[in-house]
């Protein structure tokens, strides 16, 4: 176990490593000036040098390159090209904003979609699973910007049950953020963009756990429960459902940093200002410190999430030893 | 029969970010398609790679030049001389078409040294006739942007067309809350910096002036007016004496001095602000007088340094900034997060959340006289801020209206339409230097072949106020209205080509003269 | 009990089951009657896919949901397990009937501790808490010969055998009157086999329960079970008190069978039936072992034998073949493989 | 000799490796086949039987060049096959094929049953013809008894039966014309009714082309039918081998008599005793000291724990026992 | 190869649900084939009317199906020539994709050791990476055409099909049949390319149809933030257009045909390497 650990986290610090080092080399190395638009053009010349020299961009690339490194091991991700503020202070903020949308809805749609999944790989066969399966999948084939457009030209503007977007009322804002994500308005905000991504990501978990369980459900196991006269909530549940639920457990960690990743659509649509948004609006800026410091994170996410799935694969799943 | 004309590289806007702009550009294509030329659209991604063509590598024909307006620019240097002297053609700098002309570079030189403000007309008004013949451009007009503000919550009793209308300080100012709380104003894009030093977009300097103040406020008008200056005396061609507005004090509580005055400009030009840079360049010393006057000593005579110089230095406390390096452990003034500024402004920070909102306190005591708090509401997309708008989550949109919905706007009753005319302006800027357009029989014949009415009607919705010159209408007092608009009308521009020597081949293809 | 007469525990009745395949029926078990006796062991052989496994499952009423039993009766002490509703059949099911099942690896879920699937059984039927249930389970793990501790462990950290001991822990939970095994020890080395044939037998006479052994191996229901029933292609050809069968055997198929089996007593080379069991996807109107079947004759092709008593000294004594009554003579010469080679599929 | 080994060994190290490094893991190692000599000439048939997990499969993989063995000789045809396989591989693989236990597994599902025969001579770069391929194909199909063979050559594996499988498996082996087969349990997963058509199948082949055959199995009861020569292996090694006729009537070690007596039997006037050991079989990486028997072994003494019994033999037979071929402890097995 | 493609439409034609859905991708292939030809107008024509008056914002009616865009171009005309880059963009990715994430899957299963973990790091290196913004911002670098927004999706895809393929390798290495290819003097090469990568052409199958399903919401997706090709009128680019335009709530005709004819097609696509997946491998679980 210690030794597996040992070597996973290895693999984990190699892997962050080589995206960090990637990450930088490609900015400055592919076509394109990134420099272009935070130094606009349309500065003058000497100007121009000015910025340079202020944002260091005058070094040798591998002085800029060891800096960047040196200054990672204390968690300074650099200064922002557009704000000239600290990159950490930056994304916190948004990257809160876009936890509280997406964790809660991304556990919710699993919640949901797994119990739905197996319920529905119970009653294989029968109508509703046609046609949830038919709209599952539909779902998930329709951009989710599309799906959000129409919810709030629905909801919000035909019904009038919503914001249009963003995250609080004008002027409601609490003075202390944190109390911002207890207030009524609040959630009222995250209500919409929080259905449409419970749809969105529902569909994944649901499928994905049908499929298991209807694999599960033809095991041995399964029918040696039922000739034992063990009630068949309870094969479903006991045994069906917790041993098809291990492939969808140990997915959720990792999808996780990939639905940070993605909720850029959501939060387009939505004007959530979340960490996508921020990551879409620095690319368009050529902000690289920013978008370099936002994949970082989408990477330890990630990462660590796969750490996470593997560990809990091996907690979930007695046959695994870590050997 | 002469060489053919090479295709038209026609640098333009993405269509999907830039719709209108790129729209425009494939307007004047089709226009220019029938006088026989080749025309390629373009469209490179905004602001990567499209800047970099635009000005750093001039890599284009002819490109879909947009420039907005912002009060400073009122000052008639900038859209005339400051585009068109052969000395401006280095990469990244405002020639971007590498227009060379002796005529023009010389009353350039020559309206720079005039402070007197109806004498440098007479040269600027001149040099707008200079260009309207030698068509550096072709002048297609400027976008009127279409605001509106909810009439429940909001009167703005002062209102003054200013040419970025209700962003406009004047008018800020004005604004009069009618339900005690802030006004509500939605926008898209957040503060970058509270740092004057290294604020670079317009929308970081709106608010940095609510909280700053500076010398001298450009008016509505584009005029000059006093702030933080109570008199202006040009004593010479290069000394400018200034006088103080007495008894002002920094949000703080501590007095505004002269000496604050003076280490403002003293720190902008040392630390080498990069905005600033080219408006402090003829700036040699400031001088103490006594208590209320400061002296600004130039190294040679620049008469936009009131507008250009004045008008947008902000004065910084001294007490907070003179030791902000020590204070902070940063390397240079530029990296201050500036999160609490303190400053001498109408109006002080409450709070900022950022990419969310910003808060600013009215200050009763301040000398403009601001009527109520201010509040800037981000959000994603400006549809967002047009609905909020309608349901009365906002009181002003600062995001301009698309035209087709203005109609909507307008018939709710509670809406108040603003429309802005601004002085920034929409232009097919020809590369001068490039093979085709060095002709200057091509670039007026190309002028006269741009469906302008149309492309007012169509693409800018009717909204647009259209220009024979580079200083647009607005502009009243420097615009040359005496020249006649451009008109679209394919047979003069084909005259114009055949008087020149050029001919069209079998396939109507365009040739220049032999 | 007192007295000497067996009584009948369980009767299978003209027992017809298909499974729907593309919409197809495949026919699984045809006309399938037997009956079972407290106490005794009986031997179901026969090659792979010929439905035994269904039967077990058809008793156990756990069929695959695709399975569907036309006709028939399965009557334990009477009661007709067919008419009876979910719930009693529930809980029925291990309570009077248990089964050792096919391939004990799979069987166990890998994600539960063995002690609690014991515990679970036995909680499915009996109101007892969990420390009484343990106790039973620490019993019957001492009763099969794997140290109680190791209940608390997951079934990938037990041996093959000592899995199949586990499974028939589980399997004598609730003490049952009858236990059906499914090749129970196919998978594992003879010695292992041995080893638990061993504990089998000694724990039925404890217990006294009644048993069905599935096997291919008819060598194994030779020495372990009183009473044969052998099954081709769905359908029982022949029955009867073991040695008798396999010494005298009166259908063909039984008779290959026993021949096929090496014997290092006797001289005869084992044999081979050549050909493969009948697509039971198609109608079948004859026999069905006909086409591999070195007696065949168009009778059989066109009409299916019935099972009757072929000796009539003994009505147990069951065969399902047309020309039962030629076997005494033609018997010796199914040891020889020249002999099956004359039947119509050979190619 | 065709095949002579001599004190071959295979064993396997888990845990080391780069995180080894770290001193995270202590390496254990597995002794899958400790020691094992065998002869074998052409035309004979060597039965391999042991426990699951002595060793059988580890030692015929070593045969057929899969893998290379820790330590010991492997004579073929003279030569050591190490070299062989280092000088020329494809001509190794020419000469010895395996055919394996699942028919099944050992097809590739996505190839036609011809193009499951042709590879080897396509693999070998034998330079062949399509029609010459086709030929060879159908000429080791017909030899594995698959007639008419044209009419299988565009089945998929799934559309035969297991014991066509098999034989399509066999007609593999056999078209490149090998010297020497090695069946790893070709019949364990057949059904009995056709298992003996296999085995008579392998036994007239190599009785025809003089090839050897080792015929590797867990089930004693087949072997009198197919072998010539006998080896039993216990952990490992072979702790008793001979001629088959030898070992069945005058079993010698412990191990194997108790394998004789635990095979069940259909005779139903022959009743057999029941083999009185305990315990199963341990594990490859925890071999026990001494004679590795001991443990489970009804006759061990002392000695057995502490010292690793020499091979005794009384003329082809041997047996890797303190106590073989000592007239108390041998049992005449039932005639 | 050709076989198992063949094999892949007999399959999926053998369900109800995948014999719509084969229907209805064919149709969604044959308009972006015949699409620019049926189109009755051009993609960024704009429409005049008898007046000259630009047909703006026009709902839909006989003249105009689906109604017109702001600037008056005819939404049924973008419609058709939107297919052909969505399909093409859609296609060639997902079929560059498993290209590369086959062979890595299969050189990193098959050849084990170094190989595997420099491949298999590597993986996880494209696996930590943020889907979409990690496209935009090659786009933002390399500039935004077909052929980089396909080199980008691309670059990123693969990841997925080489942890399915190479999990898949690794089972199929330990099958017997690769072991008798060895004993009869198969090559490494061999081995890899004629007898694993066969029986993994299934995941591949597979692979290209959850690539293509996801390469064309990507693409909707990056033309709706509006890093497309400028040149292209594409499904998600007509999206952005309305959305640009502030038309989204306002102009439904223009906003609602492209979002359905995405998720018709992408449903299509997912139905139908369902149908083919649950035939060959019910093992394939739902490419992650
Ligand atoms: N769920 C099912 N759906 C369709 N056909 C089935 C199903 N289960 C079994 N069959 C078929 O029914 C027949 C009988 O199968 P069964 O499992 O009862 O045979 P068996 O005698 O137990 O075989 P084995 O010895 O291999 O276990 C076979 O032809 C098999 O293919
Ligand atoms: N590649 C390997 N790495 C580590 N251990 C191995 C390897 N291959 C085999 N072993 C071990 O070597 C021992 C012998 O295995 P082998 O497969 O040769 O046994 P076997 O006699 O063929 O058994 P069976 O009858 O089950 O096929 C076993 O303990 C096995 O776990
Ligand atoms: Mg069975
Ligand atoms: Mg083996």
């Amino acid at each position: 176990m210690r030794r597996f650990l040992v070597k996973r986290l290895w693999h984990a610090a190699l892997t962050l490593f080589v995206m960090i080092t990637g990450m930088f080399f490609m900015f400055r190395l592919l076509p394109g000036d990134p420099t272009a638009t935070v130094i606009s053009p349309a500065l003058y010349p000497k100007a121009q040098a000015a910025l340079k020299v202020q944002f260091g961009l005058d070094q040798p690339l591998w002085i800029q390159y060891f800096i960047y490194l040196k200054n990672l091991t204390v968690f300074d991700f650099g200064v922002s090209f557009h704000t000239l503020r600290p990159v950490a202070g930056e994304i916190g903020n948004r990257m809160v904003n876009t936890l509280v949308l997406i964790l809660p809805s991304m556990i919710f749609a699993y919640f949901l979609g797994a119990l739905v999944g197996a319920y529905m790989a119970w009653r294989r066969g029968s109508k509703a699973e046609g046609l949830l399966v038919l709209l599952a999948t539909a779902l998930q084939s329709t951009p989710v910007f599309w799906l959000g457009m129409l919810a709030i030209l629905f909801f919000s503007l035909k019904l009038d049950l919503f914001p249009v977007g963003h995250i609080v009322s004008p002027g409601k804002f609490p003075q202390a953020t944190w109390q911002m994500y207890f207030s009524l308005d609040f959630l009222h905000h995250l209500a919409l963009p929080f259905m449409v991504n419970v749809a969105y990501q529902f569909c994944f978990p649901f499928l994905l756990m049908r499929s298991t369980m209807l694999s599960t459900i033809g095991e041995d196991y399964i029918e040696l429960a039922r000739m034992k006269g063990v009630p068949e909530n309870k094969i479903l549940y006991h045994h069906a459902m917790r041993n098809s639920l291990l492939p969808l457990a140990t997915t959720l960690p990792m999808i996780l940093g990939w639905a940070v990743a993605g909720s850029v659509v959501i939060e387009t649509v939505f004007s959530w200002p979340g960490l996508g948004l921020l990551m879409v609006e620095a690319v368009g800026r050529s902000d690289y410190p920013v978008v370099q410091a936002s994949f970082l994170l989408i990477a330890v996410l990630t990462v660590g999430g796969t750490l996470l799935a593997d560990l809990m694969y091996g907690l979930l799943d007695p046959r695994i030893s870590y050997n | 029969q002469g060489e053919k004309v090479p295709p038209v590289d026609f640098l333009t806007w993405p269509a999907a970010k830039y719709q209108h702009y790129y729209e425009t550009s494939s307007y004047i294509a089709d226009g220019w398609r029938e006088l026989g030329l080749e025309v390629n659209l373009n469209p490179e991604p905004f602001p990567n790679p499209m800047l970099g063509k635009w000005f750093s590598e001039h890599d284009f024909d002819v490109v879909m030049s947009v420039l907005s307006g912002a009060p400073y620019r009122m000052e008639p240097d900038f859209f005339t001389n400051a585009q068109f002297n052969s000395a401006h053609s280095a990469p990244g700098d405002w020639n971007v078409g590498e227009f060379a002309d002796e005529r023009v570079d010389e009353l350039g030189e020559k309206q720079l040294a005039i402070y007197d403000a109806d004498a440098r007309r007479d040269v600027i008004l001149e040099l707008q006739e200079v260009l309207y013949d030698l068509q550096p451009e072709a002048v297609i007009g400027s976008a009127i942007s279409t605001t509106a503000i909810n009439t429940d919550n909001l009167e703005i009793p002062g209102y003054v067309p200013a040419p970025d209308g209700l962003r406009s300080i004047w008018n800020q100012l004005e604004m009069v809350s009618l339900t005690g709380q802030a006004v509500k104003m939605g926008q898209t894009i957040d503060q970058a910096s509270f740092n004057p030093l290294a604020a670079n977009i317009a929308e970081d300097f709106n608010n940095l002036s609510l909280i700053y103040d500076r010398l001298i406020e450009l008016g509505p008008d584009g005029k000059p007016r006093n702030r933080l200056a109570s008199n202006i005396k040009i004593v010479d061609e290069t000394t400018i004496d200034v006088t103080l507005r007495e008894g002002h004090t920094f949000s703080d509580g501590n007095p505004l001095t002269a000496e604050d005055v003076k280490f403002s400009f003293d720190y902008f030009k040392e630390w080498e602000a990069a905005y600033y840079k080219k408006y402090l360049e003829h700036l040699d010393e400031v001088i103490i007088q006594d208590d209320g006057t400061i002296r600004f000593k130039l190294t040679e005579a620049y008469a936009p340094f009131i507008l250009h110089t004045l008008g947008q230095v902000f004065i910084v406390p001294k007490h907070v900034w003179g030791s902000v390096i020590e204070d902070t452990g940063i390397s240079k003034p530029q990296e201050f997060r500036n999160t609490n500024p303190i400053g001498s402004g109408p109006y002080s920070l409450n709070y900022w959340k950022e990419g969310q909102e910003i808060y600013f306190t009215r200050r009763a005591d301040h000398f403009m006289k601001p009527k109520s708090d201010l509040l800037f509401v981000i959000f994603g997309s400006a549809e967002v801020v047009g609905a909020a708008l309608k349901k009365g989550d906002i009181d002003v949109s600062l995001q301009p209206l698309v035209p087709t919905v203005v109609g909507e706007f307008e018939a709710q009753e509670n809406l108040k339409i603003f429309r802005t005319y601004p002085n920034g302006y929409m232009s097919a800027r020809y590369k001068a230097s490039g093979e085709v357009f060095k002709h200057k029989a091509l670039r007026q014949a190309a002028t006269a072949a741009i469906p302008y009415e149309k492309i007012v009607d169509e693409v800018l919705g009717g909204d647009a106020t259209r220009s024979a010159s580079s200083i647009v209408p607005i502009n009243a007092f420097w615009h040359n209205d005496s020249l006649p608009l451009p008109e679209y009308d394919i047979e003069k521009a084909k005259k114009i080509l055949v008087d020149a020597g050029f001919t069209w081949d079998e396939n109507g293809a365009l040739h220049f003269p032999e | 009990m007192a007295n000497n007469q067996k009584e009948v525990l369980l009767e299978i009745k003209n027992l017809d089951a298909h499974y729907n395949v593309d919409g197809q029926p495949v026919s699984a078990l045809q006309d399938v009657n037997f009956a079972i006796q407290k106490g005794e062991r009986v031997g179901l052989v026969g090659e792979s896919g010929c439905g035994k496994s269904t039967l077990l499952k058809a008793i156990m009423g756990v069929l695959a949901p695709n399975a569907q039993i036309t006709r028939g009766a399965i009557k334990l002490r009477e009661v007709d397990l067919l008419q009876a509703s979910q719930e009693q059949r529930r809980q029925s099911r291990w309570n009077d009937i248990a089964m050792i099942t096919q391939s004990a690896l799979n069987a166990l879920n890998p994600v539960h501790k063995i002690g609690d699937q014991i515990i679970e059984a036995i909680q499915s039927h009996r109101d007892v808490d969990k420390q009484q249930a343990r106790a039973r389970a620490t019993e019957l793990f001492e009763l099969v010969g794997v140290p109680p501790q190791r209940l608390d462990d997951f079934p990938h950290q037990f041996s093959g055998g000592m899995r199949q001991r586990a499974v028939i822990a589980m399997a004598l939970a609730l003490s049952p009157e009858i236990v059906l095994a499914d090749e129970p020890t196919t998978a594992l080395d003879v010695i292992v086999q041995d080893q638990i044939f061993e504990r089998l037998d000694l724990l039925q006479k404890e217990q006294a329960f009644s048993m069905i052994l599935v096997t291919h191996d008819l060598a194994l229901v030779v020495e372990s079970c009183s009473r044969i029933i052998v099954m081709y292609a769905g359908m029982i050809v022949e029955k009867g008190p073991t040695h008798e069968v396999v010494r005298r055997p009166f259908h063909p198929y039984t008779a290959g069978l026993r021949y096929a089996i090496p014997d290092p007593s006797a001289e005869y080379e084992p044999i081979s039936i050549p050909g493969a069991p009948p697509d039971l996807s198609q109608q079948i109107k004859g026999c069905r072992f006909a086409p591999r079947c070195p007696l065949a004759t168009s009778k059989c092709e066109l009409e299916m034998p019935p099972l009757v008593s072929s000796l009539a000294s003994d009505a147990a004594r069951q065969t399902r073949c047309h020309h039962a009554d030629q076997m005494d003579q033609l018997r010796d010469r199914f040891h020889d493989q020249s002999f099956w080679q004359t039947a119509k599929t050979t190619s | 000799m065709l095949l002579d080994v001599q004190d071959l060994a295979k064993h396997y190290v888990l845990g080391e490796g780069f995180s080894n490094l770290f001193g995270l893991s202590n390496p254990q190692k597995i002794r899958a086949v400790d020691g094992v000599s065998l002869r074998l000439q052409p035309g004979e048939v060597l039965g391999l039987v042991g426990e699951s997990g002595c060793g059988k499969s580890t030692l015929a993989r070593i045969l057929v060049g899969l893998e290379s063995p820790s330590s010991g000789a492997l004579l073929f045809n003279g030569n050591d096959i190490a070299e062989d396989i280092k000088s020329n591989r494809k001509l190794f693989h020419q000469k010895v094929q395996m055919i394996f236990q699942d028919p099944y597994g050992s097809l590739n599902p996505q190839h036609t049953i011809e193009e499951i025969v042709t590879r080897p001579l396509i693999y070998q770069r034998l330079g062949l013809s399509k029609a010459e391929l086709r030929e060879r194909a159908i000429a080791a199909l017909n030899d594995a008894e698959m007639m008419p063979a044209e009419r299988y050559l565009n089945k998929f594996p799934h559309e035969l039966s297991g014991g066509q499988r098999q034989r399509v498996c066999i007609a593999r082996a056999l078209v490149l014309q090998p010297d020497l087969i090695v069946a790893d349990e070709p019949i364990s997963m057949l059904d009995v009714s056709i298992k003996w058509s296999i085995v008579r199948l392998l036994k007239r082949l190599v009785k025809e082309r003089n090839i050897g055959l080792i015929y590797i199995t867990h089930d004693l009861s087949s072997v009198p039918a197919i072998c010539d020569k006998l080896a039993i292996m216990y952990l490992g090694r072979v702790v008793e081998s001979g001629l088959c006729d030898d070992i069945f009537k005058h079993a010698t070690h412990p191990y194997t008599q108790a394998l004789l007596a635990a095979s069940p039997n259909p005779n139903p006037d022959i009743r057999r005793g029941r083999p009185n050991i305990s315990g199963v079989i341990p594990n490859a990486s925890d071999i026990p000291a001494g004679c590795r028997f001991h443990p489970r072994c009804p006759n061990a003494q002392p000695q057995c724990e502490m010292e690793q019994p020499a091979e005794r033999h009384k003329g082809y037979h041997r047996a890797e026992c303190h106590f073989a071929f000592d007239a108390k402890t041998e049992v005449t097995n039932r005639a | 190869m050709l076989r198992t493609f063949l094999n892949f439409f007999s399959i999926v034609w053998r369900s109800t649900a995948g014999k719509i859905s084969l229907i209805v991708f064919t149709i969604c292939m044959s308009l972006a084939v015949l699409g620019p030809i049926a189109a009755p107008f051009g993609p960024t024509e704009r429409v005049y009317d008898a007046t000259g008056n630009l047909v703006r914002l026009a709902p839909p009616s006989w003249d105009h199906w689906l109604g017109t865009t702001l600037l008056g171009r005819d939404v049924w005309s973008q419609m058709l020539w939107g297919a052909r880059p969505a399909l093409t963009i859609g296609l060639l990715t997902a079929l560059g994709t498993v290209v590369i994430g086959v062979n890595v899957g299969l050189l990193a299963g098959y050849l084990g050791g170094a190989v595997d973990s420099f491949l298999m790091r590597l993986t996880d290196i494209f696996l930590g990476l943020p889907f979409l913004p990690f496209i935009i911002v090659l786009l933002s670098l390399t500039g935004q055409n077909i052929w980089t927004i396909i080199l980008a999706m691309m670059a990123v895809m693969w990841r997925s099909t080489a942890r399915i393929v190479r999990a898949e390798v690794l089972s199929l290495r330990e099958r017997q049949f690769i072991a008798a290819a060895r004993t009869t003097g198969a090559s490494d090469f061999d081995i890899i390319y004629r007898e694993v990568a066969p029986n993994v052409m299934p995941f591949a199958l597979v692979g290209i149809t959850f690539a293509l399903a996801w390469a064309i919401i990507t693409e909707a997706s990056i033309g709706f933030l509006g890093f497309g090709d400028p040149n292209v009128v594409s499904w998600g680019s007509i999206i952005y257009d309305a959305y640009a335009s502030q038309m989204m709530y306002r102009a439904p005709w223009w906003v609602v045909p492209p979002g359905i004819a995405i998720m018709i097609l992408v449903t299509s696509v997912y139905f139908m390497g369902r149908a083919y997946e649950e035939v060959v491998n019910p093992r394939i679980k739902q490419a992650v």
